[in-house]
C-alpha cells in the first residue's frame, strides 16, 4: 500500500485536506486522526465507510472527468474533486504563470428541439440570461448563460433537433 | 368478470394493472414497442405484443394497432391507464365500436371533461364552484388582453385540452402576456395537438386538492376521500398524501358533496378524480375532472384499504358498487412521492441514462410501485418516472418521518433523481406543519439547502472520494456522455451549478 | 426516550430495529461479526462496532462484548431482536447491571417463562389453562416411560428451555420413546446448553394461536389480538397470518383475556407473545411464552397500523402505554411468508450458497422485510431466513391472492427457497378455506405437488433450457460446488429426488 | 445462427423434443410450431421468453453438470437435462452397449457434524433407509439411500465434522 499520500477534496465547495497514515486504517481529515475501514460493497463502486465506528453507505456515481466525482451518500448528491498534493503543486505552477481569459461551450444537456433564439451571435449576455429555449420531453426548459460574457458563436438555429452532448453555443468572458 | 384484459399502457401503471388482475384470476395482455420488449410490464403480463416503433405516436398512442391486439388475443375489455390514450374520447369510442369494454367512463364524459371551458360551464350548471375565467378559448392577443384586464392580473393562461402542467402559463403583467401566449399555445400544440387555450383568474397561493370519485353503471356514486397535491414543480405535482392536513370532516363533507355533484352533473362511470383549487379562505373551486386513474391514487389506497384498480375492473363489468359512502373510513395516513429521473440540484432538469443499481427500501409502512429495474435505461420516449414510493403511517408525523427513513435508504445510481428533494420536502418546517400550498417549491425550496451542510459528512465524502482516486477504481469510462445531466462549460461546472440554483429561486 | 440504542442482533430484526430508531430520532449502534462487516443491519445503522469471530458463541451470544460496545458507544439501552441473547435472563440483568435500559421484560419474568416448566405451574395458578404433562424436567428413560404411559400416547418430549421447534420429538408408540428422548436431548444440548427435557400430551391437530401482548411500566396491560401461526415445517413457523380464520369475536376476547392474564401473573413488561394451543372444540392451552418480539410481529403491524418496535421502546424509556384495549382495532388481513433459503421440493434442506440476484416484488399490500442483499452468503453460521413477506389485503382471500402474485413474482437465484412451498400453501384448498391445523404440512403438503404440472409451462423450460444450451451460454462453472443443495449421487439425482418426496410424506 | 438443431429435453421427468428451425424464432416443439423471441435479461442467465405472445420470465439458476440446468420460472423450480440429438445417438449406442450395475457417492448436501451412523459398511439397505444422521444448522438431518444396495464404503465416522460436497458414503446397487 502506498502511504503518506496526500489529497486536496473540493465537496461542494468546500475543501477537505485527507492524508492516508502509514498505519493502515488510518487517515488525518483536515489534520485530526481518524480510524477508518472503506470496504468495497456488492455493486461495483460502492462503498461501506466506517470512521471511528460511524457507518456510511455510499456510491461512485459518475465520474465527469479525471478526479471528478459524483457521489451518492444516504439520499444525498454530492460532487467531489480529488487534486493529489502533486497535480495541486502543478495547477498552481500553472495558474501563477497566468491563464487570463476563460472560455467555453455550452452543450445540449439532453436530446431535444430548439425551439428560439433569444440573443444573437455576438452579443454582450449578463449571467443567467436566457439564451435559447430547447424542447424536451414535451417541455420547453430555458438555456441560460453560466457567465456573464459574449456568445461568440451559436452552433444550433432555431427548428434544429440536437443530441445530448451537442454543443449549442461557445461563450467568452470579457 | 372479464377472462382477459389488454393495458394500452406501460410502465409502473401497466405493472400496477397487470397486478390486480392477476389477483382478480384475470389474463392481462401487454402492448409494446420496439424499446420496450423487455420493459418490466412486458415480463410480468400473461401475453405481450409488439405495437410498433418507440415514439409513442407511432406505437403508444395508435388507436387501431391497440384494438387490433386486443381482438387478435382474444381480451375483452382495455383498460387505458393514465396518460397516452387514457383521456382520448375518440379511442374509448372505438374501444366500445370494436364490442370491446372500455374500463373507464363513458367517452361523451371523457369529451366533455376534457375541454376545459365546456367543464367549466356544466359545472357551473351544477351549482359546483368554479374559478372566474374565459367561458371560451381565446382567438388572439387582443382577446386574451381584454380579458385579462377584465379578470384582473395575475392570469392563467392554459391549455383547454391539458393537462400534467403542459402549456400553462402564469402572467403577473400585461408586458408577459405575448410572450406567455405563444409559448403556451406552441406547447399545448406540440403535447395535446391543440393551440387552444383559455384565460383563468390566477388564485395567489391556493391549495391543490382532489377528490377520487367512483360511480358505478346503476347511478351509484361515491368519493374516497381527498389527496393534497400541492407539492408541485413546473405545475406537476411531486408529493401527494391522503389526507390533507388541512381538512375537516366539515369540509371534506362539503367538497365530497361537490366531487360527487361534479360526476353526476357528466354522467359519469368508473374511477375518476375532481380537482380543486382551496383558498386561503378554505373557498373550494372546481379545477377539472380528471377522467381515469390518477398517478397518485395509492395514497387513497393505503387510507381506504380499497384496491382501486380492482374496483375499476369490477365496475366496468357490470357490478353494482360494493360500498356505499358510510363505508368509506380513512386510517392513517399516506404519502407518495415520485421518484422522477431528474436532478433535484438543477431545477428538476430530466435526466436521461442508464439505471447502474437500484434497491429500494423496504419495511413496515412502505410501498414502491416500480416501473423500471436496474438495467433499464430512462429514455427520452417516455415519461421519466422511475418509481412511486408510499408511506403510511399511522398519522400523519409518522407517514412523514418513515418517508424520509425510506428515501434516505434508497440506493439508485446512474441518473439523479428527486429524492434531495424528497428528503428535503419531509424535512422542511412549513411542509411538517401542514402549512403550504403550490406555492412551495417558489417559496420554501432552496437548492442551495440540498448541498448537505454537515461538515462532518462532506468530510466522508472527501475521505471516501480520495481512497477511490488514489485506489485507480473507476467506473467505466464512458459513464460521462451515458449519464451526464448536466449542461456543462469547460471548466466551468461550478459556475453554472451556481446559476442553475439561483435560477430556480425566481 | 433513548439518545442512543444498540441492537444486539444482526438480519432483518436488526435492520427492523435500526429503522424504527431512525424513525424515532434514535440514533442506532449495530454489532458484528468477522462475516458480517458489510451486512444489511451494518450499513444502515449509524455506528457499527466489530465482535468477533463468525460464530455466534463468539460474537452474537458473548454478552461482555456486547455490553462493552454499550458503554463506550455511548448507548442507553439495548434492544435484543429475537433468537441469540434475547430471552436470556443473565444477560438481561447484566444489561441493568451497566447502567443500561434492557428492552424487554424484567430479568425475572424471562426466567419464569425460559423454563417451559416453571412457566406451566404458574400458569395453573393463575388459572390459566395448560396441556396436561410432567410438572418438571425427565430424569431418565424410566421416567419418562412411567409418564408417557399416565399421560397417553401420544407425548410430545420438549426442550425446557426450548424453542423454535428445536429439542422437539413426537413419540406415538413406547418403541420409540428412547431414541427420541435420545436425540431431543443432544439436539435441546446443543441449541440450548441444557439437556433437559419434559413430557406433554400430544394434543392431536391442535392449531396454533398466539396473542400478541404489551405491557407498560406501570402496571397496564393490553393484546393487539392474534396471530395464527399452524403452518409449520419441523415444528417451526413458516406462514403466519392475522386475524386466525377460526377466530370469533367471542373467543378473541376469552384468549386475549388468558393472554393478558399470563402476562400479569409473571409481572411483566414490554412485548411478548403468549402462544397457545386450540384444540378442535375451540379449547385453549397455554403453550408458552415468548418474552420478546416475534419473528411474525409484521402480521399484527399490519391489521393493527401499529409499530411494535416503537411501542417497544416508549415502554422502555418509562412511558404509559398510549393505548387502551378498546383503541385497539383489527383492520384487513394480512399474511407473512418467511423466505428461508431452504429447498421446498427436498424436505426443507437449508440451502447453502451466495445470493446471485434478489428482486422482491411490490406493489400495493406487499411488504418486504429483508435481512440480507444481492451478493450476500447465506452461512452455515446463522438462520437461513433471506426475508419475510407479508402480504396485506381487505379480507383473507384478497391477502391470499396478493401473497400468491408476489410469491410469482418473487426473483431470486443462487440458493432454493421455500416460495415454491409458499406458492403451493396459497392454492391450497384447506388453507383457503381456513380449515387447517399444525398437521398440515403432513397431510396436505405433498412434494410432487410442488412440481408444476402445467405441460405448456414445461414446454416453456423445454425450449427455453434448449436455446440456452445451443449458444453455449453458461452460468460461472463453480456454480456447482457454490449453490448446489441437493445430495446427489452421481448420474442418480431423480433417483434420489424421488426418494426426498416420499420421505417427505411420512 | 445454426438451425435445423434438435434437442431432447427432460424436464421434472417428462421428454420434450425442441427443434429450432431454419427460419429465425421458429421452433417445433413437440413437432408443434411456436412463434418465440427469447431475449437475455439484464442479470446474466435470464430470460423473457414470448413464445406465441406468452409472456414467460425465466432464470437458469445453476448448472449441475453438463446439460444439466435448474431453472426457475414465475415462483417454481424446474430441473431440465439437455441432450442435443448428437449425444443422444451416442447415449443410446453405450446403452447398447450394455452397462449394467450402477454405483456412485453421496455427498454431504451442506457442512454439519456426523452424528450417528445407523448401518455398517457392508450392510444391503432399502431404498430411503436411513443411512447417518448429520447436524447442520443445529438441526438434525437424516441422510438416506437414495437406492436400494449395498454401502460398500463410508468416508466417515461418527463425530466428524464434513464440509459440503464432502463424500460421505458409496453405494452399489445389487
Amino acid at each position: 500500500m502506498q502511504n503518506k499520500h496526500k489529497y486536496t477534496v473540493n465537496v461542494n465547495e468546500t475543501e477537505y485536506v485527507i492524508q492516508f497514515l502509514d498505519s493502515p486504517g488510518e487517515v488525518l481529515v483536515n489534520g485530526e486522526r481518524v480510524r477508518f475501514d472503506l470496504q468495497l460493497e456488492t455493486p461495483p463502486d460502492h462503498y461501506s465507510l466506517l470512521a471511528d465506528n460511524k457507518s456510511y453507505l455510499l456510491a461512485i456515481d459518475g465520474n465527469d472527468s479525471p478526479g471528478n466525482y459524483r457521489i451518492h451518500m444516504m439520499g444525498y448528491d454530492y460532487e467531489a474533486e480529488v487534486v493529489s498534493a502533486r497535480e495541486a503543486y502543478l495547477r498552481d505552477f500553472v495558474r501563477a504563470a497566468g491563464v487570463g481569459k476563460s472560455e467555453g461551450v455550452v452543450k445540449a444537456p439532453m436530446p431535444g428541439k430548439i425551439v428560439k433564439l433569444h440573443v444573437n451571435e455576438g452579443d454582450d449576455v449578463a449571467k443567467n440570461k436566457g439564451i435559447m429555449v430547447m424542447e424536451a420531453m414535451k417541455m420547453e426548459n430555458e438555456i441560460r448563460s453560466p457567465i456573464a460574457g459574449k456568445v461568440s458563436r451559436f452552433h444550433v438555429q432555431s427548428g434544429d433537433t440536437v443530441e445530448k452532448g451537442q454543443i449549442l453555443f461557445e461563450i467568452s468572458s470579457k | 368478470m372479464f377472462n382477459k384484459v389488454l393495458i394500452a399502457n406501460r410502465g409502473e401503471i401497466a405493472v400496477r394493472v397487470i397486478r390486480a388482475c392477476r389477483e382478480m384470476g384475470v389474463k392481462s395482455v401487454a402492448v409494446y414497442s420496439e424499446v420496450d420488449r423487455t420493459s418490466l410490464h412486458v415480463l410480468l403480463a400473461d401475453e405481450a405484443y409488439p405495437i410498433g416503433p418507440a415514439p409513442a405516436s407511432e406505437s403508444y398512442l395508435v388507436a387501431e394497432k391497440i384494438i387490433d391486439v386486443a381482438k387478435r388475443s382474444g381480451a375483452e375489455a382495455i383498460h387505458p391507464g393514465y396518460g397516452f390514450l387514457s383521456e382520448n374520447a375518440h379511442f374509448a369510442r372505438a374501444v366500445r365500436g370494436a364490442d370491446l369494454t372500455w374500463i373507464g367512463p363513458p367517452p361523451d364524459a371523457i369529451a366533455t371533461m376534457g375541454s376545459k371551458t365546456e367543464a367549466r360551464s356544466i359545472m357551473m350548471k351544477a351549482g359546483v364552484p368554479v374559478v372566474p375565467g374565459t367561458p371560451e378559448g381565446i382567438r388572439d392577443l387582443d382577446e386574451a388582453t381584454r380579458y385579462a384586464e377584465e379578470i384582473g392580473y395575475p392570469v392563467l393562461i392554459k391549455a383547454a385540452m391539458g393537462g400534467g402542467g403542459k402549456g400553462m402559463r402564469v402572467v403577473h403583467e400585461p408586458s408577459e402576456l405575448k410572450e406567455s401566449l405563444d409559448s403556451a399555445r406552441r406547447e399545448s400544440e406540440s403535447a395535446f395537438s391543440s393551440p387552444i387555450v383559455f384565460l383563468e383568474k390566477y388564485l395567489e397561493k391556493p391549495r391543490h386538492i382532489e377528490f377520487q370519485v367512483f360511480a358505478d353503471n346503476h347511478g351509484n356514486i361515491i368519493h374516497l376521500g381527498e389527496r393534497e397535491c400541492s407539492i408541485q414543480r413546473r405545475h406537476q405535482k411531486v408529493v401527494e398524501e391522503a389526507p390533507s392536513p388541512l381538512m375537516t370532516p366539515e369540509l371534506r363533507e362539503e367538497m365530497g358533496r361537490s366531487a360527487v355533484e361534479a360526476a353526476r352533473a357528466c354522467g359519469y362511470q368508473n374511477a375518476g378524480t375532481v380537482e380543486f383549487l382551496v383558498d386561503q379562505n378554505r373557498n373550494h373551486y372546481f379545477l377539472e375532472m380528471n377522467t381515469r386513474l390518477q398517478v397518485e391514487h395509492p395514497v387513497t389506497e393505503m387510507v381506504t384499504g380499497l384496491d382501486l384498480v380492482r374496483l375499476q375492473l369490477l365496475i366496468a363489468s357490470g357490478e353494482k358498487l360494493p360500498y356505499s359512502q358510510e363505508d368509506i373510513k380513512l386510517n392513517g395516513h399516506a404519502i407518495e412521492m415520485r421518484i422522477y429521473s431528474e436532478d433535484s440540484m438543477e431545477n428538476f432538469l430530466p435526466s436521461t441514462g442508464k439505471i447502474r443499481y437500484l434497491k429500494p427500501p423496504d419495511g413496515f409502512g412502505i410501498r414502491e410501485d416500480a416501473g423500471i429495474r436496474e438495467g433499464d435505461s430512462i429514455s427520452i420516449f417516455y415519461d421519466p418516472m422511475i418509481s412511486k414510493l408510499v408511506a403510511w403511517g399511522q398519522d400523519r408525523e409518522i407517514a412523514i418521518r418513515r418517508m424520509r427513513r425510506a428515501l434516505m435508504e434508497y440506493r439508485i445510481t446512474g441518473v439523479r433523481t428527486t429524492i434531495p428533494f424528497g428528503i428535503f420536502v419531509m424535512e422542511n418546517a412549513a411542509f411538517r406543519e401542514g402549512n403550504f400550498d403550490t406555492s412551495f417549491v417558489q417559496e420554501e425550496f432552496d437548492v442551495e439547502r440540498l448541498v448537505e451542510r454537515s461538515k462532518e459528512r462532506e468530510m466522508m465524502v472527501a475521505l471516501a472520494a480520495a481512497w477511490h482516486h488514489k485506489q485507480g477504481q473507476s467506473i467505466s469510462s464512458n459513464n460521462h456522455s451515458e449519464s451526464t445531466t448536466q449542461p456543462g462549460i469547460n471548466g466551468m461546472q461550478s459556475g453554472w451549478r451556481k446559476i442553475g440554483r439561483k435560477a430556480n429561486l425566481r
